[in-house]
């Protein structure tokens, strides 16, 4: 009971921190509604139980990559919009067509684990008695998902490639 | 698209314009520097000086001859003997009086501790801007005991009106030689510990290596004089090039530098505090018998003439131009050549291209005194 | 009931008036340290021998007048100070001072990263003030403290991978058990880790030579130029709580805690006399005064080299510590 | 001491060879129209007294004048009509760079000057640049450091400035001053291609005097406000700061004040 509370009170805090992110007018303040869309989502990790994920999400969301934004916001003149440099409506298009995307693919996945047993899948059965999930979550990442672990560390590799390139200036 | 976007002009930064002074901790005075930057990168820099312009050379220019000594007491208030000792050099040279040597030899003694006193400051100040503030007090502390010397010789301790045309107002006090040999004495001990403190640091070498080189060439052409021009290896002291007082007569060396950089004009000065114990205990030796005070007229009128004198401040060449028109006792015009302004036109070029980090280096390592700058 | 809510609040309040007093008191060390390495007294006048004057400071503090720039944003000006304090002081939840249960508020399987995470919020309120106060130097003390405490955050963090292989925990009471365990303080075994947690400490806490977001000399206070008063006195709070916090950290993952020195040597064993958070706080103080020190005798980095340091030097020698150690930790 | 090492070589020549008949007569030469009785009976007696040591002459000069001056301490009311600029003895060897300069400009140099060991080229603006760049690249000048850039007002001259230019060189070391003279409005050409550290020399000069620079980078105020009217080093301009008869006829000023000052003095 108490954690369904806890869940709901989380997720109405989250959609509205990120309704707020999108349509607050100062560029900031939006980025501080995102810090604090990820601390609420901390907090639901750590009432799921899953403390390590919880304390990594406000370490490297939270603590570094806002940060980074941040960086970015007040290094760089934002004062005129992009869409004063590109069609509103293409962007638009682009934006409905990505959010729908993604919401197909939620959709996707409820229908999906409704049609199946939920719980039967925890393989973490628990490890010699270890406390916490740390060591269960290495044991997972470094065996049953070894290939999409190192696929994304690949995907960073690339990005980060992309952004010193970017970045470099011509000399 | 963010990859389009970084070539648009979304993403250009702007340059921000920052006002460094005129009140600011490391601008050693008013002196305000209007930077531009690139992030923290001076792109361009304009050095705005004469928040304290007191039109000094206008009042010389209705005083007297002897009340002019006050004030150039004013300009180089860290150094005020040095000004003393110019402006009554020059006059004596437009009078064609002969100064006593025991007169000569005790203005040297003079002048070099207050080099030695101004480069404490300096390095101090200096030490302080680039973040390490022990070495600020340690430097005060030898300082202080230059100034009781002082005050012992003319009873003031920063404004000293310590001499006159034609010579000194006072002999040494009995016992104020020995004093000095004991100054000489701690201050040899004092310099390896302000070395120890700074010469080897990595931070410190790091802050100071390469940091606003300036060749020789430019140097001379930027007209900057002192510690500055002999950083870059330019060989010119005006003790050694046109001696004054007793230089001619003591041995010392003239440090030089070899990269032009801020750790060659600090490594100089240190040298230079060394070179003045060096020159105060050799004057102290041979500190001849007699007067000091030469036969000056008791009306001070120099006849009609104009004369520029310089001598080797511890910013410089301060050099004295005056005008006589023969017939006021005050000077038609005297105008003073500060070495802190000719060099503070070199910080411009010095600055741009380096970090707002260095600025504050590069206006300690110019070793500005704003009252002179300004006059 | 009594277990679970009333002595944990009560642990936290006296917790937070300790930490409160110690900051206070460490506002007087500092300036006292500084005026012996400087040959000259520190405050005398408040008190004998100028111990009150650590409290003559926050009461001065309170009094003076707050002020905010007008075109300042009020919200986040207001709110910058609050957030650097905060993450200061919720840090202090998970640090034991002592083996015993009535020495930390809570133990958590995770407490080394919750203290590395937390701190990194801290770095907030720096950010926010420097941009709130709608002043060009904060702002450039801003950018400069959210990218440096960015990198030294990857190279402190990276670094304690190793201790955390050496000890097998993630447990801030269990890497001080593992270190009565093998009968070694990880300061031996992983000196290297040692000197870059303690860089990357100078550097998280903003304190000298890396006290670039607040350089008195070239920003003008930095981030913190536009605050007066209370507001100010956060800051300050802050930043005596993060240097703690800091050496409490270096205290238990290198130097065992509350364990008396060779705690595996029975012939040492009257050392066990004195009270474990005795030796907890006396190795906090070695490492405090250290702090302070260093503050007095070296000048300060530039923000390129700075940044230099921590990417071409700190960050690839923590990585190359984890190679290491996994090595010997596979082999061993 | 008197000569020997403050001014370099021409001096060390100079005092040496001939003191007593050098000066007196340049100093009479000048303006003794414009001097009182007083300097002119100087002279003489400095003349005569110097008979190789010229500071044991200096004494008996002062010691005539000091009944007389006492009383009359203040500038007399009328403005010195110019600086005295005595031309350098006949028999006094001229330095090297000198003679040079004399043969490779003839005719663009207005005069030669010397004094106490100073030598002074004075020239007219239109050939200032020439002249400094000669000195500056010639091999026996090789004047590469301006010392000193400043100026002297003499409002009664129909030129009243006098621009001056200390120049000296690190190789050679040796001094040589050029002296031009401007008139109120009239424009200097700017040396800050020659020699750098002339830009803010001349902006105080601009500041001080009003003298003007053509091809200066950057000519603005320097040492007073942007904004400030009048140039406070000017003789005219009060030392108490500008009045709104300054401001309107700054002469007619200068004159006023002079009998208030001769008034005072009776």
């Amino acid at each position: 009971m108490a954690e369904a509370i806890a869940f709901y009170t989380l997720a109405v805090l989250i959609l509205g921190l990120g309704v707020a992110v999108v349509t607050t007018p100062k560029t900031v303040h939006s980025v501080l509604f995102l810090v604090l869309n990820f601390l609420c989502v901390a907090i639901l990790y750590v009432v799921l139980r899953a403390e390590f994920l919880a304390v990594i999400q406000v370490l490297v969301y939270a603590g570094g990559i806002v940060v980074l934004y941040l960086f970015v916001v007040m290094l760089v003149n934002l004062k005129r919009a992009p869409e004063a440099h590109e069609d509103p409506r293409r962007l638009a298009r682009l934006g409905l067509g990505l959010s729908g995307a993604v919401l197909l693919e939620l959709a996707g996945i409820v229908v999906y684990s409704y049609g199946r047993a939920a719980p039967s899948s925890a393989p973490a059965a628990p490890v010699e008695g270890i406390v916490g999930n740390t060591e269960e979550l290495g044991w997972l990442l470094y065996t049953d998902y070894l290939i999409p672990f190192e696929v994304a560390s690949v995907l960073l590799l690339v990005a980060m490639v992309g952004a010193i390139v970017l970045a470099r200036r011509e000399s | 698209m963010t990859g389009q976007a970084a070539a648009a002009p979304i993403f250009d930064t702007d340059e921000l314009v920052i006002n460094m002074g005129p009140q600011h901790p490391s601008t050693h005075g008013v002196l305000r520097v209007v930077l531009r930057l690139d992030g923290e990168r001076v792109v361009d820099a304009d050095v705005v000086i004469g928040y304290i312009h007191r039109g000094i050379e206008k009042l010389c220019e209705n005083r007297d001859w002897t009340q002019i000594i006050l004030l150039t007491d004013r300009m180089d208030y860290v150094a005020a003997a040095t000004n003393n000792l110019g402006y009554c050099e020059t006059v004596e040279k437009l009078m064609e009086i002969e100064v006593p040597r025991r007169a000569r030899y005790i203005r040297t003694i003079l002048a070099e501790l207050q080099r030695i006193a101004s480069h404490c400051l300096w390095l101090g100040t200096h030490a302080m801007d680039i973040g390490a503030m022990t070495v600020f007090l340690y430097a005060f502390r030898e300082r202080e005991l230059i100034l009781d010397l002082f005050e012992e010789y003319c009873g003031a301790r920063l404004t000293y009106n310590s001499m006159r045309i034609g010579g000194l107002p006072l002999d040494i006090p009995t016992g104020w030689d020995v004093k000095v040999r004991e100054f000489c004495k701690v201050m040899d001990e004092k310099v390896p510990e302000y070395e120890e403190l700074l010469t080897n640091n990595r931070i410190w070498l790091e802050r100071t290596r390469d940091i606003g080189v300036i060749s020789a060439e430019d140097a001379i052409g930027l007209g900057l004089c002192g510690p500055p021009l002999r950083g870059s290896g330019v060989y010119r002291d005006v003790r050694k090039d046109e001696p004054y007082a007793a230089y001619d007569e003591l041995e010392f060396d003239v440090p030089l530098g070899t990269r032009g950089d801020t750790y060659d004009r600090y490594l100089i000065r240190l040298e230079e505090f060394r070179q003045s114990i060096r020159l105060i205990r050799q004057a102290l030796d041979g500190l001849p018998e007699g007067p000091v005070m030469g036969k000056v007229p008791r009306l001070i009128k120099p006849k009609a003439g104009e004369t520029y004198h310089a001598i080797e401040s511890p910013k410089g060449e301060l050099g004295y131009f005056i005008v006589s028109d023969g017939r006021a006792t005050n000077p038609y015009r005297m105008r003073v050549r500060p070495p802190s302004f000719c060099n503070l036109q070199g910080l411009r070029p010095l600055v741009v291209g380096h970090l707002v980090a260095d600025v504050v280096a590069l206006i300690g390592t110019i070793d500005i005194v704003l009252g002179e700058v300004d006059r | 009931m009594l277990d679970t809510i009333v002595i944990p609040l009560l642990k936290i309040l006296v917790l937070l008036n300790a930490v409160l007093v110690a900051v206070t008191f460490m506002t007087l060390l500092e300036r006292k340290v500084i005026a012996w390495a400087q040959s000259r007294l520190g405050p005398m006048r408040v008190g004998p021998y100028g111990v009150l004057q650590a409290i003559a400071d926050p009461i001065k503090l309170i009094l003076k007048e707050d002020i905010t720039p007008a075109r300042a944003d009020r919200m986040l000006f207001t709110l910058a100070p609050i957030l650097s304090l905060v993450p200061a002081l919720v840090v202090f939840s998970v640090v034991p001072f002592g083996g015993d249960e009535l020495f930390y508020v809570t133990d958590i399987n995770v407490g080394l990263l919750f203290i590395i995470s937390v701190t990194s919020i801290g770095v907030y309120g720096i950010i926010l003030a420097g941009w709130a106060s709608n002043s060009k130097y904060p702002l450039l003390a801003s950018l400069r403290a959210s990218a440096q405490l960015i990198s030294y955050e990857i190279a402190v963090t990276m670094t304690l991978v190793s201790v955390i292989l050496t000890a097998g925990t993630l447990s801030m009471v269990g890497i001080v058990e593992a270190q009565q365990e093998s009968g070694l303080w990880f300061g031996f075994v992983q000196p290297v880790a040692f000197v870059l947690v303690l860089i990357g400490g100078l550097a998280e806490t903003n304190r000298a030579p890396f006290d670039l977001p607040e350089a008195e000399q070239e920003l003008t206070g930095g981030f913190h130029t536009e605050y007066s008063g209370m507001r100010f006195a956060l800051f300050f709070l802050a930043e005596y709580a993060n240097m703690i916090v800091i050496t409490a950290v270096v205290t238990i993952l290198f130097w065992g805690g509350w364990l008396r020195p060779f705690p595996n040597v029975e012939a040492l064993a009257f050392l066990d006399l004195v009270p474990g958070w005795i030796w907890f706080f006396g190795k906090m103080f070695v490492f405090l005064y250290l702090f302070i020190w260093i503050r007095a005798t070296l000048p300060r980095y530039r923000y390129d080299q700075l940044m230099r340091l921590g990417w071409k030097v700190l960050i690839p020698i923590a990585i190359a510590n984890i190679v290491v150690t996994g090595v010997f930790k596979v082999l061993l | 001491m008197a000569d020997a090492p403050k001014s370099g070589e021409p001096a060390a020549e100079s005092s040496s060879a001939q003191p007593p008949d050098a000066r007196p007569p340049a100093g009479t030469d000048g303006d003794a129209a414009a001097k009182p009785v007083e300097p002119a009976a100087e002279a003489p007696a400095g003349k005569g007294g110097a008979s190789g040591d010229t500071a044991a002459a200096k004494p008996k000069p002062a010691a005539a004048a000091k009944p007389r001056p006492k009383p009359k301490p203040k500038a007399p009311p009328e403005a010195p009509k110019g600086p005295v600029d005595p031309p350098p003895p006949e028999d006094l060897e001229r330095p090297a760079f000198l003679t040079a300069l004399e043969a490779a400009l003839p005719g663009r140099i207005h005069g030669l000057a010397y004094w106490v060991g100073d030598w002074t080229v004075i020239v007219t603006p239109d050939a200032l640049l020439d002249v400094a760049a000669f000195l500056k690249d010639s091999d026996d000048g090789s004047f590469d450091y301006c010392s000193d850039l400043t100026a002297t007002d003499w409002p009664p001259r129909g030129k009243r400035f006098d621009v001056l230019y200390c120049l000296y060189s690190t190789r050679l070391r040796q001094r040589v001053r050029i002296k031009v003279q401007a008139g109120d409005g009239e424009s200097v050409p700017s040396v800050t291609g020659l020699w750098p550290a002339a830009n803010w020399l001349e902006r105080e000069v601009w500041d001080m005097f009003g003298v003007d620079f053509t091809g200066h980078p950057d000519l603005r105020r320097i040492l007073m406000p942007d904004g400030w009217q009048g140039h406070p080093q000017r003789k005219d301009y009060p030392l108490e700061g500008p009045g709104e008869l300054l401001l309107e006829s700054p002469m007619e000023w200068l004159r006023l004040r002079n009998a208030r000052d001769e008034a005072e003095i009776e």
